[in-house]
């Protein structure tokens, strides 16, 4: 199986894409190669949140991801 | 009452507060706010995406935070998502209460999380295209103000 | 849209902020509070009175003010006057604007000096009679946020 | 002609009446001595209020009414 990287919001479109597949396990490091440059250039700044497995990580450098797990990246929120 | 959605097709913010006025006879008031997509401005269409596993589970926690600081007799929180148009409702969140400013601050509280602590991403169709929405600087110290 | 009423009879507060909605198509907010009686606690009726030369007057300056200090696209404020039963509308005061913490300030600010500021006198009917209704301190602390 | 003067809320309830006619012109020693003890009592206090001519007086012992003006004794409001 496999880690499900998630590109929400802007981030999508700055990926091309909406999701990756890439091999288990995934860590920090792991996570900015498997991304473009922009994308990882995004994921350094403090304001971009990582949830892995439906929790937001608290520090997303602690990021572990294993087999199934869904990673999703998300830029900064703009509700209501 | 207490009635916390995330919407995928337009709402009728009247009907639901009408429902929670029904629903909390000893509440002796009841604050609303409703935020729509403006016209004019050159706005053609506005869509929200969120990320299902956070969104809705945020908005039941934002929703317990706000009936364990006000004293509430009814809480609403409807949030759309998907594509909408110019005059389409996106929010609505009201609040009954026994007292008018628990009301009102319950409004505001749920209000200024949804707009900078919840796990949506806004982009405005132009007509160049489409545009993603920032955040505004006013909306974080708007959600500072309770901490 | 400007709407600043004293009403005799029962009033409709869903059909009012509908129409403050339609009419403000450019403001992307809407705050709303209303005042019912509440239903329960053993009260039978209220009664409103008020003064007419200074209550409606008074109603309008407040608007004037509320109008100045926020940035708004409409203003509705209808308050009842007369006699009441459980679970009636008293005060509906409902406000569009641009930004949402506008609106929502500008019913705080509104309802607050309904409450302390204008021209009314109320009273309960409960099994043993009618009582007047004192002032309470909470609503003049409320008021002197704005000073 | 004459002053009226109108017992508002509670007022109307201590007083026993919804208004008075008296005399012109009408002073605040002349208010205290044309209602009850009970009402003067009241309207020494202050936060009960005095409109003359639909103005409320910044300074109710300044009250100077005349021929055909309505006089309201105010007391404290409890309104929404």
């Amino acid at each position: 199986m496999a880690v499900t990287i998630l590109f929400l919001g802007p981030l999508r479109d700055i990926a091309g894409e909406d999701s990756r597949e890439v091999s288990a396990p995934l860590d920090w490091p792991g996570l900015l190669d498997a991304v473009s440059g922009d994308v990882a250039a995004q994921l350094k700044e403090e304001r971009v949140n990582i949830a892995c497995a439906g929790k937001v990580l608290a520090d997303k450098t602690l990021l572990h991801a294993e087999d199934g797990d869904e990673v999703a990246l998300l830029p900064p929120v703009s509700g209501g | 009452m207490r009635d916390i959605r995330l919407l995928a097709d337009p709402f009728d913010p009247s009907s639901s507060l009408e429902k929670l006025s029904e629903a909390s006879p000893d509440s002796g008031g009841i604050a609303s706010f409703i935020g729509k997509v403006r016209c004019g401005g050159g706005v053609e269409a506005l869509e929200l995406s969120h990320y299902e596993p956070l969104t809705l589970p945020g908005m039941d926690a934002l929703a317990d935070a706000a009936q364990e600081r006000f004293e509430l007799g009814g809480l609403v929180m409807l949030h759309r998502i998907g594509t909408m148009h110019p005059g389409d409702p996106i929010v609505l969140v009201a609040a009954a209460a026994p007292h008018r400013r628990d009301a009102i601050e319950a409004v505001d509280f749920c209000m200024d999380h949804l707009k900078s602590a919840a796990w949506f991403w806004k982009r405005e169709k132009r007509a160049d295209g489409w545009h993603w929405i920032e955040p505004r600087e006013a909306d974080h110290a708007d959600l500072a103000r309770w901490a």
